[in-house]
């Protein structure tokens, strides 16, 4: 009895978590919410939130920043991702599998701070030959695609490892060229579960702070390429929280909770995914 | 797991091309791996000694070591398991054992744990900092990171810890119903043991995941890097030292790489122990 | 977890209630050796006996010198314990007045609205302009780091160095180093087209030794120290005045600032005596140390 | 007399039949008045009435997916943890009802043990799979368990093999000794009632014979239902046979009889069709 009184009370408590924590973000946002208003942190010309009068609050540069990341880190580890789990599930030898799989788990498992050393320490520079000062949003895409290529390969494979053999003797049985294959028999049924190790990567691209605030030179301006330096919603946080007061801690307070509202709506529509594809495996 | 390759039947250039790219595509995930571990052997082993690990670091980190920092990790994750593994546990518990299956209350608290699961370290950093930190007076201190990290691996510990639960065969289940033993002997004399191995693991799993955070303690634990008096001293994680090495340390490049494989060491070592105590534990767990 | 429930009680003050654990006592005892050592050293305060911790909150300029001067009273006062965090003068300032610090760091003047705490000025520091130390630039007028920092001049040419690009290292909204530095050449923030944007001294200081073609400002007495230590960096003098800590002495320097110690009206005695360590001739020579301007000098 | 046949008869020298009175004037135990069991969508019983007698081996048969497991599952109330799972109708046991919202499922699973399919010894040491629940239920002598333990093993046969390695894992006892332990624990809580479902259908041969001269043992201190597929196996143990089939999307009661009318006068021509071995 004391158990189950335990047990559950536990599980709501831990659920309760979720209420408390935006709960607490929104009322350290509040203030900024109430005095520079919703419209203000899209309407401002800059980033300059001194406390005073000549406070600007526009969100937008990190919002700009933040997508660009996410999108760029995305369109380079999807389809690295995607191909590298194809190419282990069917194509190449199993012990090279293995060494791959192997490879990403500890590729996964490198703190964040660890990727961005390196990015700081050897990628900036590479780029900085490129061209000036090196910390960009490149550097930051790249960064990024290294820290969620793994969540989009562990992903795929899983998927492409549950394709029933059967399915793919079907369609070589028929003479079919493996592309042929790839097409008929594999892609229609792994597409959802692609879709959601898509989904969790960008939410984690786009959630990431410590490789980013080391790479992207965090200025608050829209980037006009990619060796500008970029500021994303997180990185702001990082950067400036700790020196902030009053307004100033408020709206970055704003800002996590807008991220926080961001990343949670991906989070349910990679549900969303999911279920929609477990329903239809099941009539 | 139905694991099939798909043989050279025909040989079409389409066929070559998807090969190709598939070993290129292998290539791409592989070189950034090799980078990275190369250079965190290189340039970490060179400035790594076992003094290192006991020395106070001086001159900002440039010299010294990382006692401190490793005390401060230690016991800021000590807070963190403290608390995830019993509430952790006995969420599992609750989720698996008590509550209906698929229920509301089930899926209600699923979805809060993957919202959570969802949440940015860096949101949980201010959450840690504006509800432990200032809320509940602890200030920036080892206890409110501990407490801020629990948070954070709470939704991968329970959902770990689910599963190590599920992996108790139906019907050793079905026998304890049969027997009407009590719902707390079974769980706690046959549920438990049988899940323990799997627990262990989660255990390792979340710890591994709060010692390589940073952003959500960077408001919480704080960056003082002098041995911490008590709970309620900041004190700075491994993490952090290689965020602040690299960042605002000239020079301290290469400490932050001896730092970054010391945590990289750490990490696969928590991960893998409980690898371990699975094996030995295997012949005692029911045949399935 | 004693310390955890007690710590539920909303707003309860608990620093230094949290010894606890068993490793509190060795590290104790650890300190307690130490300083029995350092106590025949130290000198001035010895008769007056304090316990207790006193955390200091603030500019990240400041943070070094307290964090030493603070290691040297821990010494001389066992069982005393200060804990020094950076986090900006604002917040210094914020926390002073709200209570969370006993002590605010502000490396500035105090404004009028910010009267109402008590101040102490520690010390003085000057703010200066650092190259890469690779650059071929000897001096910039006023009118020319005006021009780098709003991205009018954007190539090391373009003042008369070599043809490479200019990076301009830029701080953080809400440092003070930013707002005097700002206030000096009469900048507006929004003017500012940075191309990294970092967070305190250390991080400007490694960014520019990092950066070839760098440019930034930060603390003379941090740069000093650096160069000291050896890092890439060179110092700019200003309008013909040389960068250095003997220049700020002697007042010759135009970029200057006062590094300050605030505290609200209820001070406990082991806060007291250590601004009064502070003060103090003990604590001249670490200022000097740390390549800052005592008051006295 | 007997209702088992000759060829049985020699196999089984030992089995108490011809004395026991209570099989020829049976008295009913176990009362199932009308039961329905839905499943979300499938009827898996409907309208089945039997009434076991006490003392006495039931077997319950039919061809595989017609309810006997559901309806063993129903008896002991396992089908409460199953999602979904509809019951209509009442089971009695000496006269009070099992399905009601207020019973003691703790005391009705003592009363009436389930043996299942497969072996399922808890994971835990020998002695402790008839230990913990004898702790669990309140057997608080230490002396008393430890006898307890002693008889149950003597009387599954079990003791000589295994006195030895009592704190072994019961995983490393063989198919059949698993078997074997699971009924020594069920009876180590002195139930009235033993439902096996298909007791031997996981074990090979030789070990199935020894659970069947076990099952035959129990007969007049315990209530037996015994659901099979094998029909032999009914014909060998059972003293009344039940005879079930799926008949428009639903299971419901053939015949019920004993065993001897039901393999040898069967009334209902499905009975001797399937008894016979032309369908099922």
């Amino acid at each position: 009895m004391l158990l189950a009184v335990i047990g559950r009370s536990a599980a709501v408590t831990v659920a309760g978590l979720v209420i408390l924590i935006a709960g607490f973000l929104l009322l350290h946002a509040q203030p900024a919410l109430r005095e520079i208003g919703f419209v203000r942190f899209f309407a401002d010309a800059s980033w300059n939130p001194s406390p005073g009068p000549e406070g600007r609050f526009d969100i937008v540069p990190a919002l700009v920043g933040s997508a660009l990341a996410t999108a760029l880190a995305a369109l380079i580890a999807v389809p690295i991702g995607i191909t590298a789990a194809l190419g282990s599930t069917f194509f190449v030898h199993r012990a090279v599998a293995r060494l791959v799989d192997s490879g990403v788990g500890v590729l996964a498992g490198l703190p964040s701070v660890v990727i961005g050393l390196w990015g700081l320490t050897a990628l900036v520079p590479w780029i900085a030959r490129i061209r000036a000062p090196g910390a960009s949003l490149l550097a930051a895409a790249l960064v990024l695609a290294v820290m969620v290529v793994p969540t989009i390969y562990v992903a795929s494979r899983g998927a492409f490892k549950s394709i029933p053999k059967t399915c793919l003797d079907g369609a070589t049985a028929l003479g079919m060229t493996r592309i042929g294959i790839l097409r008929a028999a594999v892609l229609p049924t792994v597409k959802p579960a692609l879709a959601v190790g898509a989904v969790l990567a960008i939410t984690r691209a786009l959630g990431e702070t410590m490789a980013v605030v080391m790479v992207a030179g965090n200025v608050a301006a829209i980037p006009r390429s990619l060796f500008d330096p970029v500021r994303t919603l997180t990185a702001n946080i990082a950067l400036e929280l700790p020196y902030a007061t009053g307004l100033h801690r408020s709206a970055l307070f704003a800002g996590g909770a807008g991220l926080m509202a961001l990343t949670w709506s991906l989070v349910v529509l990679g549900r969303c995914i999911s279920r929609a594809w477990s329903g239809e495996h099941n009539d | 797991m139905t694991e099939a390759r798909i043989h050279r039947s025909t040989t079409s250039k389409s066929d070559v091309a998807v090969q190709t790219a598939s070993w290129l595509a292998l290539v791409a995930l592989l070189v950034p791996l090799g980078l990275i571990v190369g250079d965190l052997l290189m340039r970490g082993a060179t400035s790594l000694s076992p003094q290192f690990l006991v020395d106070s670091p001086s001159k900002a980190g440039r010299e010294g070591g990382i006692g401190p920092v490793l005390l401060s990790t230690l016991l800021v994750m000590g807070v963190c398991l403290l608390v995830v593994v019993p509430l952790g546990l006995a969420a599992a518990i609750g989720l698996n054992e008590y509550l209906r299956r698929g229920g509301f209350a089930v899926r209600t608290v699923r979805i809060a744990l993957d919202v959570l699961a969802g949440t940015p370290s860096i949101a949980l950093g201010m959450f840690g900092y504006a509800f432990f930190c200032i809320a509940l007076g602890m200030g920036v201190s080892i206890l409110a990171g501990g407490l801020t990290l629990a948070c954070m691996v709470m939704p991968l510990y329970v959902r770990l810890s689910e599963q190590a639960l599920r992996t108790v065969p139906d019907d050793v289940r079905a026998a304890a119903d049969a027997l009407a033993l009590r719902r707390y002997t079974a769980i706690l004399r046959i549920v438990l043991p049988v899940a323990a191995p799997g627990l262990f693991a989660a255990t390792g799993l979340a710890l591994a995941r709060a010692l390589a955070e940073t952003a959500a303690l960077l408001f919480t634990s704080g960056y003082v890097s002098r041995t911490p008096g008590s709970l309620l001293d900041p004190g700075r994680v491994l993490a952090v030292h290689i965020f602040d090495l690299s960042m605002n340390v000239p020079g301290g490049d290469g400490p932050a790489y001896a730092t970054a494989l010391v945590l990289v060491a750490l990490l696969l070592s928590v991960s893998g122990v409980p690898r371990l105590v699975r094996g030995f534990t295997r012949r005692w767990s029911h045949p399935v | 977890m004693e310390s955890r429930s007690s710590a539920i009680v909303p707003g309860a003050r608990l620093r230094g209630f949290g010894g606890v654990m068993l490793f509190a006592a060795l590290a104790a005892c650890a300190r307690t050796e130490e300083s029995s050592v350092a106590v025949v050293t130290s000198t001035g305060a010895a008769g007056v006996s304090v316990t207790g911790t006193v955390s200091v909150v603030g500019s990240s300029t400041i943070a070094p010198v307290l964090g030493e001067l603070g290691r040297l009273f821990e010494a001389g006062h066992p069982g005393t314990r200060i804990n020094v965090e950076t986090g900006g003068s604002t917040r210094g300032i914020v926390e002073a007045r709200s209570g969370r610090a006993d002590i605010g760091m502000v490396s500035r003047a105090l404004t009028v609205n910010e009267q109402d705490l008590a101040a102490y000025l520690v010390a003085r520091d000057g703010v200066a302009l650092i190259l890469h130390s690779g650059l071929e630039v000897q001096s910039l007028k006023r009118e020319q780091v005006i021009d780098i920092y709003t991205g009018r001049i954007d190539r090391w040419v373009g003042v008369g160095g070599p043809d490479a690009p200019i990076s301009v290292i830029h701080k953080a909204e809400g440092r003070s180093t930013l707002e005097v530095f700002l206030d000096h050449f009469g900048l507006k923030p929004t003017d500012v087209r940075p191309s990294v944007v970092v967070g305190d001294n250390q991080q400007c200081i490694k960014s520019v030794a990092s950066i070839p073609g760098a440019i930034g400002y930060v603390s003379i007495g941090a740069a000093e120290f650096a160069v000291a230590d050896g890092v890439g960096i060179r110092l700019l003098p200003l309008d013909g005045i040389c960068a250095t800590t003997a220049n700020v002495r002697a007042k010759r320097y135009a970029l200057t600032r006062e590094l300050n110690l605030v505290t609200d009206a209820t001070v406990s005695p082991v806060t007291r005596a250590f601004i009064d360590f502070v003060l103090s001739s003990d604590a001249t020579e670490t200022i000097r140390d740390l390549y800052f301007v005592p008051i006295g000098d | 007399m007997s209702q088992i046949d000759n060829r049985a008869r020699a196999l089984l020298p030992w089995c108490p039949m011809e004395k026991t009175a209570p099989c020829c004037t049976p008295r009913t135990y176990l009362e199932v008045t009308d039961l329905t069991v839905k499943y979300k969508n499938t009827t898996a019983l409907r309208h089945v009435s039997i009434e076991i007698p006490r003392g006495c081996v039931t077997a319950i048969v039919g061809p595989s997916g017609c309810g006997k497991s559901t309806l063993l599952h129903v008896i002991n109330r396992m089908t409460d943890a199953v999602a979904g799972c509809d019951v209509r109708g009442s089971v009695r046991l000496a006269g009070a009802e099992v399905l009601g919202k207020g019973v003691d499922l703790r005391m009705l699973r003592r009363r009436v043990g389930l043996i299942f399919q497969r072996p399922n010894p808890l994971p835990l040491s020998i002695a402790e799979n008839v230990l913990l629940p004898l702790r669990d239920h309140g057997f608080t002598g230490r002396e008393e368990r430890a006898s307890i333990l002693e008889r149950v093993l003597h009387e599954v046969g079990l003791w000589d093999e295994v006195a030895q390695r009592l704190n072994a894992p019961a995983a490393t006892l063989s198919g059949g000794q698993q078997q074997r332990l699971c009924i020594a624990r069920c009876l180590a809580l002195l139930p009235e009632v033993i439902l096996f479902d298909e007791p031997c259908s996981a074990l090979d041969p030789i070990a199935a014979e020894i659970i069947e001269q076990l099952i035959c043992r129990l007969r007049n201190r315990y209530t037996v239902v015994i659901v099979t597929h094998n029909l032999a196996q009914a014909r060998r143990v059972a003293d009344f046979t039940a005879v079930l089939w799926n008949r428009e999307g639903a299971s419901s009661l053939v015949e019920f009889g004993k065993t001897r009318h039901i393999f040898e006068r069967p009334t209902q021509g499905l009975t001797s069709l399937y008894v016979g071995g032309v369908t099922g």
